[in-house]
């Protein structure tokens, strides 16, 4: 295995993504709930609405900040000439995706022990 | 013979892919003969032609120095329509210079002449050059050549000129043995009939039957301690002829750079001082005034590295050991610096640690060229002996062949000319052969027994006590070449180290391997290159103390004046029944009328 | 200077004998201005002479000695081992990752050169060749002054995690030698050139995983070529009519 | 290739369309509901909205998984049929999304 920022911004990158596919796919079934009615569509919601998925949820908004930011820092890559800061980079895009992550997780969290 | 799977045919088989093989190989194929098979014990593109860092030399005309500005003024492009500098002529008489009236004349006209049209051929086929400003190909100066005329791409030459190489003999289909060793050379009644090789991976041994074999082994600087070949330059071509019954010459003449990294002696360009670098001793000065005022730095290397010897012999040298002197490059400027010898400053930095761009680097004579190898003739035909008459079917070219255009001492740049110029008409030559009509030989004796015998003996524990590492007499034979056969030579010297040759060979037929396996097994590989290194270091040895003079690099204490009575001529030695080498000799090739000998001067 | 003694881990396996690589241990003493490859040397001429790695220039330029040492990759003959001994006084050598072992630290680099010959990397010259050289401006040379120093040496292949998964992808070293042919000038077909490294195992298959650049012991930018190549590979028809035109003029002086 | 770039385009557009969608839909968390989701939908144009950000994000997501798919020599070799798969799933959640959104 060839340790390396690269590379673990690889395997965050394909990791999330393909976490993100498998959300997708369940979030367009809960929310396609709605063909079949509010009803269906409110149960469905409410399956997710337990506060365990709450907390699933930050893991989500992790997920898709981070390959947010990564794919931003590989569109800057393309269209400027930076491989120089490469490293820097992902540091970069790591921190502002767990700066991100906690701004956005927090009321998450917080609302998860409310409720 | 002919009886297992272990056989393997071609039309033509080459062994060696540097520069001079693959051209051969390249040529061939593109003239018509399809069936062409290249073994080389490296991965082509791993051969040494790749090291070559300062140019190949060709009198294009594109620079000169600025005008009134002398000879050593900076350079310019020539503008178009204006006098040109440089010619074919000036070229040739630089090299018969160079060569000390050694260098067969009718040769060196043939390399000069198709430099102009093998450097722009390099070219068409995409090398990239470094340019003048109007885009012309650009040019430096080189030692003992009067012209700026090394045709360069930075100072990594050799390595753009041989991956294109490659890639063109890629594109014309060659078929390349890719970490194949060649192990003997077949020749029967004066026919030469194939190769015995080993591929690496298995360990498997193969004969190798073709109509025409052609050598571009490279060279031999590995009997030498301090040297800047390759740890693969192990002259095996050279001794796999050798015993095959075929004579080697003008082995005696070996060139030591003047600038190899101190106790490393990885190469440190010539460019170095062909882009302005001085050599100063201890106290700072720069003693080549004293041996060639006129030249300078830039004097022929034989030349200079002999001035650095004295220099540290009379106790003037740099380091622990005091074998150094120093190269100073710190008046270039970082900007030229980093242009022009990007390479050349890296090697220094991490191999002595030192920063050309500020600081005095330390610097050693290396061996470095072997202008002796395998005669051959101006289309790469093997020779049989001082008259001249061809091994059938057997070409070589390149640094382990001897076509004698360096004569006692090559100028820089002139062997990628070499390898390429005669490697290239091996080619033409060997796509004639093979056109007219040349029959596959029959082998008759089985040689592959033979040679798997030698290998048996060396994987077999000889009877306890006896046994030796094949690499202790690697390093012995090393330092006695060193010691004895290096930059200057005596009688008494050349003596001590034949006999420690011989003492060494003997000790051989008692050396064996740790790694018996038949896998990748560079173990055996490094017992049989060191037989090798033996077996031709005792050549150069008896042709050394043979010549009792001093011409070219080969220069003796006790004969310190060149004698053309007696020695204007190529020392031929043939292996003799009991293995010693029988000296004969054969004229050389000069044109009394245009390029008579005269005292070398610089 | 007190001489040190170290200790390499060296990685060993033969195919035919062994189940699986392990690590061995050797002994050696520190010199001065000792190179890894020193060390190999050492150990194969005094130790174990069946330890076996390939090696020939000993100055970095022809490529054979491109090995993994304590997990990056490097060319040992022009790495000191002063630099690379560890708080324990260790060093580990491995062969180049991600290809088949054929012993100990001698990789199969088959695929590697395929893919080196799927690029064609020869110039496919125009019709219309000059007597003499071909007139290239400095910056034209100057583009193409880092991929044409590529010595194939296979560290940047053999780092790039997408060779891990496919070795039908061309690599880095590849690409780079493809870049370097697109770009120049005297090239007469870069447009089949791109056309083929616009299908899916060529440029597209890299993702920007940086670590060629890492590896590259000659400091190339593979990365910084497969990003130019993906742009030319998009407006490769307006980039062949350029070419054709540059192509008008490849026997004036450049300026 | 077409796929590379649409992915980086639909990358581009997808920076837009879940930045909206996060602000809008997600902030403040709470409890979604069909009634405050149908209000938001009255307005054709944030239908409009879901519709293109739903088209991106399948084809983002779809090519991105055959991407790593296919980048695994083993499954570069059925790389047709997990097109035509790929294709196939992105018309039938397409239409099914659409539908949904429709719904509203
Ligand atoms: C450091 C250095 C710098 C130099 N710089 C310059 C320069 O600037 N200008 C210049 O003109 N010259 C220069 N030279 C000299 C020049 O590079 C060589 O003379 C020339 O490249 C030799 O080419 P070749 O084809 O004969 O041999 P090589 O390139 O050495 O090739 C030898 C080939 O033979 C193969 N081989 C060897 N033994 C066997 C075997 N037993 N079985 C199978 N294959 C075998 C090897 O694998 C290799 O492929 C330099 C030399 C050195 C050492
Ligand atoms: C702001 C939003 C997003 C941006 C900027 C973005 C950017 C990118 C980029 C540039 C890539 C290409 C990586 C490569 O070529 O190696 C990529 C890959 C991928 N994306 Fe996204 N993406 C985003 C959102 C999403 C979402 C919402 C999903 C899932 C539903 C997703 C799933 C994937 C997948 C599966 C891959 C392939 C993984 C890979 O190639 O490594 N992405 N993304
Ligand atoms: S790009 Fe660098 S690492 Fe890759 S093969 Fe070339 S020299 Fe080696
Ligand atoms: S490591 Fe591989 S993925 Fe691309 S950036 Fe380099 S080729
Ligand atoms: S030995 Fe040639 S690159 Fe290291």
């Amino acid at each position: 295995m060839y340790k390396s920022t690269g590379f673990i911004s690889f395997v965050l990158r394909r990791f999330t993504g393909v976490a993100l596919v498998l959300y997708l796919f369940m979030h367009i079934w809960v929310i396609g709930g709605a063909n079949s009615g509010a009803e269906t569509f409110n149960d469905r919601m409410e399956f997710l609405g337990s506060p365990l998925f709450r907390i699933a949820e930050i893991g989500l908004l992790a997920a898709v900040i981070y390959h947010a930011f990564d794919g931003i820092r590989l569109l800057i890559v393309h269209y400027f000439d930076v491989t120089e800061y490469r490293k820097s980079l992902f540091y970069a895009a790591f921190v502002v995706s767990v700066i991100l992550t906690i701004a956005g997780g927090l009321p998450i969290l917080l609302h998860a022990l409310e409720g | 013979m002919n009886k297992s799977a272990n056989v393997i045919t071609h039309d033509v088989i080459v062994v060696g892919a540097g520069l001079a093989g693959t051209w051969a190989a390249m040529i061939a194929s593109r003239e018509g003969v399809t069936d062409v098979g290249v073994l080389s014990k490296l991965h082509p593109l791993r051969s040494h032609s790749g090291a070559a860092q300062g140019g190949i030399a060709g009198a294009l005309n594109n620079v000169r120095p600025v005008p009134d500005t002398g000879p050593r003024g900076p350079l310019e492009q020539i503008p178009p329509g204006d006098d040109l500098i440089d010619s074919w002529e000036l070229h040739m008489f630089d090299t018969i210079k160079g060569s000390d009236w050694l260098g067969d004349q009718d040769a060196i006209e043939i390399m000069v002449k198709d430099a102009i049209d093998i450097v722009y051929t390099y070219e068409h086929m995409g090398c990239v050059f470094s340019r003048t400003p109007d885009g012309r190909i650009a040019q430096r100066r080189f030692g003992g050549h009067s012209a700026p005329r090394a045709n360069y791409a930075a100072d990594w030459t050799g390595h753009v000129l041989l991956h294109t190489t490659h890639e063109q003999a890629l594109k014309n289909g060659v078929k390349f043995y890719s970490e194949w060793v060649a192990l003997d050379l077949i020749v029967e009644d004066n026919v030469c009939k194939g190769v015995i090789a080993m591929e690496m991976q298995t360990g498997q041994l193969v004969t190798m039957r073709a109509k025409a074999v052609m050598f571009g082994t490279g060279g031999y600087g590995r009997a030498w301690k301090i040297t800047s070949n390759a740890i693969a330059n192990t002259g095996d071509g050279v001794a796999i002829v050798y015993n095959a019954g075929v004579p080697l010459m003008d082995m005696e003449f070996v060139q030591f750079h003047p600038t190899g990294l101190y106790q490393h002696g990885i190469l440190m360009s010539e460019a170095c001082r062909g882009e302005g670098g001085y050599l100063r001793n201890k106290d700072g000065d720069r003693f080549m005034e004293k041996y060639a005022p006129d030249k300078m730095e830039l004097a022929p290397r034989d030349l200079v590295s002999r001035s650095e010897q004295t220099e540290i012999d009379e106790g003037r040298g740099i380091g622990d050991d005091g074998q150094g002197i120093y190269l100073d490059m710190t008046h270039l400027g970082r900007e030229k610096i980093l242009e022009r010898l990007p390479q050349v400053r890296d090697i220094a930095l991490n191999f002595v640690g030192v920063d050309i761009i500020d600081d005095l680097c330390p610097i050693q004579p290396t061996a470095h060229y072997s202008m002796g190898g395998i005669p051959a003739n101006a289309n790469g035909q093997v020779i049989a002996n001082a008259a001249g008459d061809p091994v059938v079917g057997l070409y070589a070219a390149g640094e382990c062949a001897c076509i004698s255009v360096h004569g006692a001492n090559r100028l820089g740049t002139n062997s990628l000319l070499d390898a390429s110029v005669f490697g290239r008409r091996s080619g033409y030559a060997i796509a004639e052969f093979i056109k007219g009509g040349a029959a596959l030989p029959e082998i008759e004796g089985d040689h592959l027994t033979r040679t798997q015998a030698r290998i048996t003996r060396l994987k077999s524990d000889p009877a306890s006590g006896k046994g030796e590492n094949w690499a202790k007499i690697a390093r012995e034979l090393k330092q006695t070449m060193t010691d004895d056969c290096g930059i200057f030579r005596s009688d008494e010297g050349l003596r001590r180290a034949l006999q420690k040759v011989k003492e060494l060979q003997g000790r051989f037929a008692n050396a064996h391997v740790m790694d018996k396996s038949n896998r990748f097994n560079t173990d055996v590989l490094g017992a049989i290159e060191t037989e090798n290194l033996l077996t031709f270091s005792e050549v150069i040895v008896s042709s050394a103390l043979a010549r009792t003079e001093s011409r070219g690099a080969h220069s003796r204490t006790d004969h310190t004046k060149r004698d053309d009575e007696d020695w204007l001529k190529h020392t031929m030695a043939h292996k003799t029944d009991d293995g010693t080498p029988e000296l004969s000799y054969k004229g050389v090739n000069i044109d009394w009328e245009k390029y008579p000998p005269q005292e070398r001067k610089y | 200077m007190t001489n040190k003694k170290i200790t390499v881990r060296i990685q060993r396996f033969n195919p035919d004998t062994d189940q699986k690589p392990y690590l061995q241990d050797f002994e050696v003493e520190l010199a001065q201005g000792m190179t890894i490859l020193d060390a190999l040397h050492l150990i194969k001429e005094d130790l174990d002479g069946s330890v076996t790695f390939r090696r020939s220039c000993r100055h970095a330029i022809c490529g054979s000695c491109a090995m993994n040492v304590n997990g990056q990759n490097m060319l040992v003959c022009e790495t000191p081992l002063r630099e690379k001994i560890d708080k324990n006084g260790q060093i580990t050598i491995r062969p180049l990752p991600y290809l088949p072992i054929i012993k100990d630290l001698v990789v199969d680099r088959s695929s590697f050169w395929a893919q080196y010959q799927r690029v064609k990397p020869w110039l496919i010259p125009p019709d219309n060749v000059p007597e003499k050289e071909f007139r290239m401006s400095a910056e034209e040379v100057a583009a193409l002054n880092d991929a044409e120093h590529c010595i194939m040496c296979g560290a940047c292949y053999s780092a790039c995690q997408v060779i891990a998964l496919n070795k039908q992808y061309i690599g880095p070293h590849a690409l780079l030698k493809a870049f370097l042919r697109v770009l120049d000038p005297r090239d007469a077909d870069p447009r089949a050139r791109l056309d083929d490294l616009d299908k899916g195992d060529g440029v597209y298959r890299c993702h920007t995983i940086f670590n060629c650049i890492d590896a590259c012991p000659k400091g190339l930018n593979p990365t910084k070529a497969i990003e130019t190549l993906r742009k030319l590979a998009m407006k490769r028809q307006a980039f062949e009519a350029a070419r054709k035109e540059r192509q008008k003029t490849l026997d004036k002086p450049v300026n | 290739m077409r796929i590379f770039l649409l992915q980086r385009y639909t990358a581009v557009a997808l920076l837009v369309f879940l930045t909206i969608h996060m602000v809008v839909v997600h902030y403040p968390p709470g409890e979604i509901h069909f009634s405050n989701i149908a209000d938001r939908l009255e307005n054709p144009l944030w239908k409009a909205i879901d519709i293109a950000f739903l088209f991106a994000v399948l084809i983002h997501a779809l090519t991105g998984a055959y991407m790593v798919l296919t980048d695994v020599e083993r499954f570069d070799r059925f790389k047709r049929a997990l097109a035509g798969i790929a294709v196939i799933a992105g018309v039938l959640l397409f239409i099914y999304g659409t539908q949904t959104i429709l719904a509203f």
